[in-house]
């Protein structure tokens, strides 16, 4: 029926990812009316959605990867979009996220009075545009060239608010972000391109048999720098400057778009440019060392974080480095746990970033010593901070469980017994960086000067600003119960004779 | 819900000094008859013939077992508390460090 | 519709079903409090004796329900303790203490029914979370001894160390399942555990965390004391039973057990002693009990293993009564500290009897539910011709005679004291009804042991009334009552102190945070200093490029034409030189 | 009709310089203001259409020869097209057409409005000296099209609004006459050794005197001369003033297509005339031109950072940008080659737009000349806030900056893609690294602009005067768009360079893409 009215897999790549886009012109169509742009954006981020979990999704659980070549950019080097597991997992989390992210940006920006909502809209459906692009792009140039926009497009978003911090933040985000891309990313593609005369996404690799040991640790080390949007120390400094932007962006950042573009792509390339074979002889160690620092000391700094967007920041440093560390291990099940931890820490962190917002746009509060008792205000958006927080840490009934139950079986499938201490050690953190907010907020007792913790009669925040992260809360247990059908999805990126190596059906 | 309950005057028995000293030696005697009905046992019945250990058969074993223990606990006790006893406020946070 | 409910783990009403308390409040609150768990019950009565449901789930065989007889005497005491302590707890009206105890309670069940070490990951970490929201709440009956400060702290300490318990627990699945291994929850070590494989090591070590292992069990003394009054009820039944379970499970005969659960009969006792608060007298009698129980599963015979899940079966009854009295004092007194108590009968005769059943029965008094489980320990360890360990088990007898059987009654109900209690309030009905209950049953275990046994469906015959055992029992308890009494008279009993009674826990909540504070402090004088520096580094580079190629500056002022005449000359003269040089 | 048809397309080679050569002094004669322009128009609209033409059939046809006046050489003047040129005079007759669109309304502020008609004769003059260095099939016409083009270029410099632009002219008339000498010198040491001035026969004979000690100093001669001109670092004295001072549209012109036709007086003297053979091989120059450059690219952009005058900012980055070109050269690969050609049109189009969007501002704000404020007109601080008032303009300028820091879907990444893979194809990982940090300096030049744009307050209310006309910022965004859309096609400009490069390279053709 999908052929009748012309839908093929292949033509839904590009439509899928060209909707965003299509979606921004609408939005700046609209600029006058709010609530049509608004209609817009949503009505673009469903159909998005519809498409890649209606039509791609299931062509490519049935094993079709289906491929689109647009133009040539160089001569024999072609703009293609491909659908395969990796990727369509990331494109379901862009596009579902990005409709929660709407209607809680909405809520923000309207309560908050903000200027410029416009431009802002526009330029997020640009991000989406960006990582739509990332996800389902078919060779590395596609990918760079998607992942440049997202940075760009992001910028406007970042820095906002205009002011002098925000001038500064965004500074450092677009200097740190495209002078690693440009500077590291982009050598290592040419390098690639010069040695092996390819730059496609197959998988078990291209690189295998054109590189030695030491260049594929060269190489890996320039993809993992250069794509400073997985943070790895010490490229991370760009995330905690970023978290000036609008609550709504840093979600955005976080969860959906920037860091998961990120690490999506070190993952891609992982599995699809160097392959497990060529990085299991030991080319990843440094990097595996330096993400699990990462992951350790990110922990460690954010719990001194007292400004709770600060500490949500340290937090998704170190959650990207789990998924840095899981891609590196180039163990199957560390890669399935990988992909898994992508979608799991999306919508994890996207909910704490939604309460953050709330707690900033109702209660105007961001510090965490300024949020004891507010838990009783505000008991739904504390609730689903809690559940949250349960989810990065990595407690079940949550979705993060079975990512880290992935990461930590694929590290010592790696013959790697150090990186799962160091993921346990992570979570226990976690706790320490997470909990307090939920057990100060539920039980603290407020300061005597703190009228708004103390009035009894102030209640949550409009459900425009609750309900969402209420939702992406319940995303979380829900995933508890379908990690089980991702894994297996994610299994088939890497094949079929390996698949059955991390145990799926 | 509260207050219904009668005074534990019955229970004063327990603790007036008047009666204490009556109490203990009660305990007293009964430990003595303890002792004797241990030695009951061993002469008219079997009973010391199954136990574990030759120890076990010696007479009072288990009452002297238990004083001793009780004593040596309670001096422990006292030596310990000169080792790790701290004020009470030991762990307490600054004030300043308090959150507010 | 029957398969459906039969393929639902036990506990999982409670479980979810507490979640819903959320939503409740008043009456309806109360009555789902307690209807919950007689529904949860009623459903585990309702399953087949031998049962067990199977799922596969990305690739793991997991069975998420297994019934079988050892699962069946955790799943009845779970459930008594879970209706008894939500009677006790009916007064309260705290939504979020009910809901966290609830779904603690059932996860705790759901937990002992787990057939797979996934399966029994997910509701290990269950209880964890839940049940730290009894030591967060607030309980306005408790305020003296629950600084809010230090509860959250406590409460954050006691959540890392049962997640790490989890963690561990997980990282020990991770590498058994990395392996392609089985994941069945059932005999995964036995004799000597160093040289069992590391995965069931790392397992052994989160149960033992949660058991309370020497050096791993501070968390118990310091989390317990700082619950709400009742939920120390909830708290006293479930985490540290779940892990005795979870050992005899998994680790029965593991000789290791042996030796720790003696030193973890042994070294509470000492600090009982010394110890002020009441509520943490108790948690070191409860750590003390424990050892007993893992004795029992390290030596592993058939009467040692059911001895330990009787014990753990009566410990369950008359822990949670101590707590629940000692819960009735907090409640009406505001303070569990025994320099502040004494002289409570009077005023508490119900609650100072039901204690002192309570007391009775850890102490192991002829009729009493202690004696009739307790002994099946010390004679398991007797056949087994562990002297020194009986001997030493006989030792810790009498210790927790000392600390549970005297201590607790004598310094709440009975000591001198000057203080008037005729105006504090008395427990409300549901309190003391819980506890009579409770003291009732522990009273009948011990009259009926029979019933009991047949009750668990044990597999031996055990007769714990011989003349000689009671004559023994009642001389070792007798004989050290009697020290205390004379002791008390000479003068030679320590008197109660307010103290900090340092224990084990003072690595962790003093020298290694000084210690990193002390790292930290050097560390961030480094890094300022470190970052001045670069800073400096910076802004020279900054000033010395800026001083070449700045505005104006060397590189890019105004050229003469003198000047780059002189470039071009240069270079002519340079390429000829270069290009002679090369011919 | 079709005789003259036939007529035109015969002479096609001739007339892109003959007509601007016939159009300048009709431009004196007829001396009106509007009336020069469209006579400058229509020639250079014409002359553009020839070379795209032209370049057509040499695709099609191959290399072609033109006698000028039927006489051929070594008597005659020969016009020799082949892939390169009609390159690059596609590229400079596209500047010159599009710029002269903007022409009128920038003149009509900067320059005083009687010398109008002299600016389009200049203009004019210079086109037809660039458009015939770059058709120009021996090395004393090369020589005689450079110094026209350079004395009409001393002419529309001068006419700059400041009093500085005079002695910036003067700067560059001294200095260019020095380096005309050299290339004169050079060509005559040539014509000494070998007996010919025509670049096919030069070709040929300069092998067979094998490292002749004139040739090597002809060959001196001609790379300092043709350096100087290009502005390569040490030589780039001129520059900087130069591109400050000239009339703003002057400025987009020069940058755009002066420094080019001088690069492809290096590259064809050093690859086609000496041969790789003697000027490589033997004598390396490329080491010698390699470090020039990377120390220009370097030093282009790290001075262009911290200059507060956007257009003399420009000029720096054009340093930098002459840099990846020479870069691209001295690596001596077939896509290094590719590079440096392919970003000589792709800087081309970027940096003309960067400075006619620096035109528009200039026009809203007047020139310092006119003394509207102390400070520079393009200073800055006058950039303050004008994202708001002038969209357009501000948003050319970041399109345009995107592509000079390369991000991708830009000219600037296709030029750097091949400059790096040509780094890596000579083994050299260490000259990509340095490409690449000098693209990581554009950022932050480009982005200190954008900042101001976007975020900065305007300094004052009352300068909110509104956005260019469209007269001037539709040649902007031509460009603009054309630097996004030859990012995006690249098999022209690709592809035209990559066949240029093989003209200069033969021995590699085959290699590579």
């Amino acid at each position: 029926m999908n052929d009748a009215i012309g839908l093929t897999p292949e033509s839904v790549l590009l439509v899928a990812v060209l909707l965003p886009l299509a979606t921004a012109v609408a939005v700046v169509a609209f600029g006058r009316w709010p609530n049509l742009r608004e209609g817009a954006t949503l009505s673009g981020g469903a159909v998005t959605l519809a498409l890649v979990a209606g039509i791609l999704l299931p062509a490519v659980r049935g094993g079709g990867r289906p491929r689109i070549d647009l133009f040539e950019i160089l001569p024999g080097l072609q703009v293609s979009l491909h659908g395969e597991p990796l990727g369509l997992i990331f494109a379901l989390v862009a596009s579902s996220l990005w409709i929660v992210t709407s209607l809680f940006a909405v809520g923000y920006l309207r309560g908050h009075h903000s200027p410029n909502q416009t431009r802002f809209f526009t330029f997020f459906a640009l991000a989406i545009f960006g990582a739509l692009g990332v996800a389902l792009s078919a060779n590395l140039l596609t990918l760079f060239l998607f992942y440049e926009l997202i940075t760009l497009c992001t910028f406007p978003l970042v820095t906002h608010d205009g002011t002098e911090r925000a001038k500064k933040a965004g500074r450092l985000y677009l200097g740190l972000l495209m002078s690693t891309s440009v500077g590291l990313m982009l050598p290592a593609v040419i390098w690639i391109w010069n040695t092996t005369g390819t730059l496609e996404f197959r998988p078990g690799g291209i690189l295998q048999g054109h590189v030695a040991g030491g260049s594929a640790a060269v190489l890996l080390a320039l993809f993992a720098f250069g794509t400073a949007k997985a943070a790895l120390m010490p490229v991370h400094r760009w995330l905690p400057a970023a978290m000036v932007a609008p609550t709504p962006v840093s979600a955005l950042l976080h969860a959906v778009a920037v860091v998961k573009a990120g690490v999506f792509t070190l993952t891609k390339v992982v599995v699809y440019v160097f392959g497990l074979d060529l990085l299991s002889t030991g080319a990843a160690r440094p990097i595996q060392w330096i993400a699990a620092f990462t992951l350790l000391a990110a922990s460690v700094v954010a719990l001194y974080q007292d400004n709770l967007k600060r500490r949500l920041a340290y937090s998704t440093i170190s959650q990207l480095a789990y998924i840095v560390l899981g891609a590196t291990l180039a163990a199957p099940k560390a890669l399935v746990g990988a992909g898994l931890h992508i979608v799991m820490h999306a919508f994890g962190k996207i909910t704490l970033f939604f309460c953050a917002g709330a707690i900033y746009v109702h209660a105007h509060k961001t510090n965490l010593r300024q949020m004891h008792g507010l838990g009783r205000r505000m008991p739904v958006t504390f609730m689903a901070f809690f559940l949250g927080s349960l989810s990065v840490i990595g407690v079940p009934p949550l979705g993060g469980s079975w990512s880290k139950l992935w990461l930590g079986s694929g590290a010592a499938q790696g013959d790697e017994p150090w990186a799962v201490a160091v993921y346990m050690l992570a979570s226990l953190l976690a706790i320490g960086y997470l909990m307090p907010v939920v057990a100060r907020g539920f039980f603290g007792e407020p300061s005597p000067d703190d009228a708004f913790c103390r009035d009894q009669d102030i209640n949550e925040a409009s459900p425009l600003l609750s309900l969402p992260p209420a939702f992406t809360a319940l995303c979380c247990l829900a995933l508890f119960v379908f990690a089980g059908e991702l894994a297996d999805f994610l299994g088939g990126m890497l094949g079929a004779p390996t698949s059955t190596a991390i145990g799926a059906p | 819900m509260t207050g219904r309950e009668p005074d534990g005057d019955g229970l004063r028995l327990l603790v007036e000094p008047a009666t204490t000293t009556r109490w203990v030696r009660v305990l007293y005697a009964v430990c003595v008859l303890l002792v004797v009905a241990g030695e009951g046992l061993r002469f008219f019945s079997h009973a010391f013939d199954h136990v574990h250990y030759g120890f076990e058969a010696w007479p009072g074993f288990y009452g002297a077992f238990g004083f001793v223990v009780f004593v040596f606990i309670v001096y422990c006790g006292r030596w310990l508390r000169g080792v790790v006893s701290r004020p009470e406020s030991y762990y307490r946070v600054d004030e300043p460090e308090r959150s507010k | 519709m029957t398969t459906w409910l039969q393929s639902l783990p036990p506990g999982v009403i409670m479980a979810v079903g507490g979640l819903l308390l959320l939503a409740l409040r008043g009456r309806a609150l109360q009555f789902g409090l307690v209807v919950l768990p007689v529904v949860s019950y009623g459903h585990l009565l309702a399953l087949p004796a031998e049962h067990v449901v199977q799922l596969t789930i990305m690739g793991l065989d997991l069975v998420p329900v297994r019934i079988d007889r050892l699962a069946m005497v955790w799943g009845h005491v779970f459930h008594w303790a879970a209706i008894l302590s939500a009677v006790y707890a009916l007064h309260v009206q705290d939504r979020v203490q009910h809901a966290a105890a609830i779904a603690y309670a059932g996860s705790a069940v759901a937990a002992v029914f787990a057939g797979d070490l996934v399966t029994l990951f997910v509701h290990w970490e269950l209880t964890a979370v839940t049940s730290v929201f009894l030591i967060w709440s607030r309980d306005d009956r408790a305020r003296k001894d629950r600084d809010p400060e230090e509860c959250y702290r406590a409460g954050l300490r006691y959540l890392i160390i049962q997640v790490a318990s989890g963690v561990v627990l997980l990282a020990g699945i991770c590498l058994r399942w990395a392996d392609g291994g089985g994941l069945e929850f059932e005999g995964l070590a036995t004799g000597d555990i160093t040289s069992a494989p590391l995965w069931a090591q790392l397992v052994f070590l989160a149960f033992g965390i949660k058991a309370a292992f020497p050096f791993l069990h501070n968390w118990l003394q310091d989390a317990y004391p700082r619950g709400t009054h009742t939920g120390t009820v909830f708290l006293s039944a479930f985490t540290t039973k779940m892990a005795i379970y979870a050992l005899a499970r998994g680790f029965a005969g593991t000789d290791l057990l042996v030796p720790l659960g003696v030193a973890m009969t042994l070294f509470p006792i000492f600090f009982a002693v010394i110890e002020n608060d009441l509520r943490k007298v108790l948690a070191y009698s409860l750590n003390n009990q424990l050892g007993f129980m893992c004795v029992g599963i390290g030596i592993g015979t058939e009467l040692a293993l059911q001895g330990a899940a009787g014990h753990a079966f009566a410990h369950i009854l008359y822990k949670a009564l101590l707590f629940q009295s000692m819960g009735a004092v907090l409640w009406s007194v505001g303070t569990c500290k025994a320099t502040e108590l004494g002289g409570l009968f009077k005023r508490l005769p119900v609650t100072a009897l039901c204690c002192m059943v309570a007391a009775a029965s850890i102490s192991a008094f002829p009729l009493t539910s202690g004696f009739v489980t307790k002994s099946m320990t010390l004679s398991a360890a007797a056949e087994g011709h562990m002297t020194l360990v009986w001997l030493l088990l006989l030792f810790a007898s009498a210790g927790v005679l000392e600390h549970s059987g005297i201590k607790i009654p004598y310094f709440a109900f009975l000591a001198p004291t000057k203080k008037d209690w005729s105006a504090i309030e008395r427990p409300p009905w549901n309190m003391r009804a819980a506890m009579v209950t409770t003291a009732v049953l522990c009273l009948g275990i011990g009259v009926f042991p029979g019933v009991l046994y047949r009750f668990l469906d044990f597999q031996i015959e055990y007769e714990p009334y011989t003349a000689l055992h009671v004559v023994g029992q009642l001389q070792l308890l007798l004989f050290a009552t009697a020290a205390f009494v004379w002791l008390v008279r000479i003068g030679a009993y320590p008197h109660e102190k307010r103290a900090t009674i340092l224990d084990f826990d003072w690595i962790y909540r003093r020298a290694l945070p000084a210690g990193w504070d002390r790292v930290v402090r050097r560390s961030s004088v480094f890094w300022t200093r470190g970052g001045r520096l670069a800073e400096n580094a910076r802004q020279d580079g900054l000033v010395w490029i800026q001083r070449w190629v700045g505005d104006g500056a060397a590189l890019t002022q105004t050229r003469t034409i003198r000047g780059i005449a002189l470039w071009v000359l240069a270079a002519l003269a340079v390429g000829l030189a270069w290009v002679f040089w090369l011919h | 009709m079709s005789h003259l048809i036939s007529i035109v397309t015969e002479n096609l080679p001739m007339l892109q310089v003959v007509l601007p050569m016939l159009a300048a002094p009709l431009c004196v004669v007829v001396h009106h203001r509007r009336a020069t322009w469209w006579v400058a128009l229509v020639v250079t609209w014409a002359s553009f259409a020839n070379s795209v033409a032209l370049a057509r059939k040499v695709y099609l046809e191959g290399p072609l020869s033109y006698f000028v006046g039927g006489w051929e050489p070594p008597w005659g003047i020969e016009l020799r097209i082949d892939e390169l040129n009609a390159f690059v005079l596609c590229l400079v007759s596209a500047i010159c057409a599009v710029v002269l669109i903007a022409a009128p309304r920038s003149f009509d502020q900067e320059v005083e409005s009687d010398r109008h008609h002299l600016a389009y004769a200049a203009f004019l003059l210079c086109m037809t000296g660039l458009m015939g260095i770059a058709s120009a099939g021996d090395a004393f016409n090369v020589f005689v099209f450079l110094e026209i083009s350079s004395l009409s270029s001393y002419g529309l410099i001068a006419l700059g609004p400041s009093r500085r632009a005079l002695s910036s002219a003067l700067r560059y008339l001294i200095v260019g006459t020095l380096g005309g000498t050299f290339i004169l010198l050079g060509v005559g040491l040539l014509y000494m050794s070998t007996g010919t001035l025509n670049l096919v026969d030069l070709q040929q004979r300069i092998p067979a005197s094998d490292g002749h000690r004139t040739i090597v100093v002809a060959m001196v001669c001609v790379v300092v001369g043709a350096c100087i001109k290009l502005a390569l670092v040490p030589l780039h004295g001129w520059l900087p003033d130069a591109y400050t001072f000239a009339p703003s549209v002057v400025t987009a012109f020069l940058a755009a297509t002066a420094t080019k036709v001088a690069f492809y007086v290096l590259a064809r003297f050093l690859f086609s005339v000496f041969g790789v053979a003697s000027s490589i091989d033997r004598f390396h120059v490329d080491w010698v031109l390699l470090p020039l450059a990377l120390v220009a690219m370097v030093y282009g952009a790290a001075a262009a950072i911290f200059e507060r005058d956007v257009k003399r900012m420009l000029a720096y980055s054009s340093l930098s940008q002459i840099g990846y070109m020479v870069v691209g050269l001295a690596l001596v690969t077939k896509s290094g080659l590719t590079g440096g050609i392919v970003h000589l049109v792709n800087h081309g189009l970027m940096k003309c737009g960067l400075f006619l969007a620096i035109a528009c501002v200039v026009l809203r704000f007047g020139s310092p000349h006119l003394g509207v404020q102390r400070l520079g007109s393009t200073h800055l601080d006058r950039l303050r806030g004008l994202g708001r008032s002038m969209p357009w303009t501000s948003a050319a300028f970041v399109l345009g900056g995107l592509s000079m820091i390369g991000v991708p879907a830009t000219v600037g990444f296709v030029s750097k893609w091949y400059l790096v893979l040509g780094a890596f194809e000579a083994g050299k990982w260490w000259v990509a690294a340095l490409i690449l940090f000098s693209s990581a300096l554009a950022i932050a030049y480009v982005w200190k602009v954008v900042e101001v744009l976007y975020f900065a307050d305007p300094p004052r209310r009352e300068d909110e005067v509104g956005e260019a006309p469209w007269w001037v910022l539709g040649p902007t965004w031509v460009l603009v768009g054309a630097s996004l859309v030859f990012g995006v096609w690249t098999a022209p400009t690709v592809r035209m360079a990559s066949a240029a490069a093989e003209v200069l390279l033969p021995a590699l053709a085959g290699a590579g893409p």
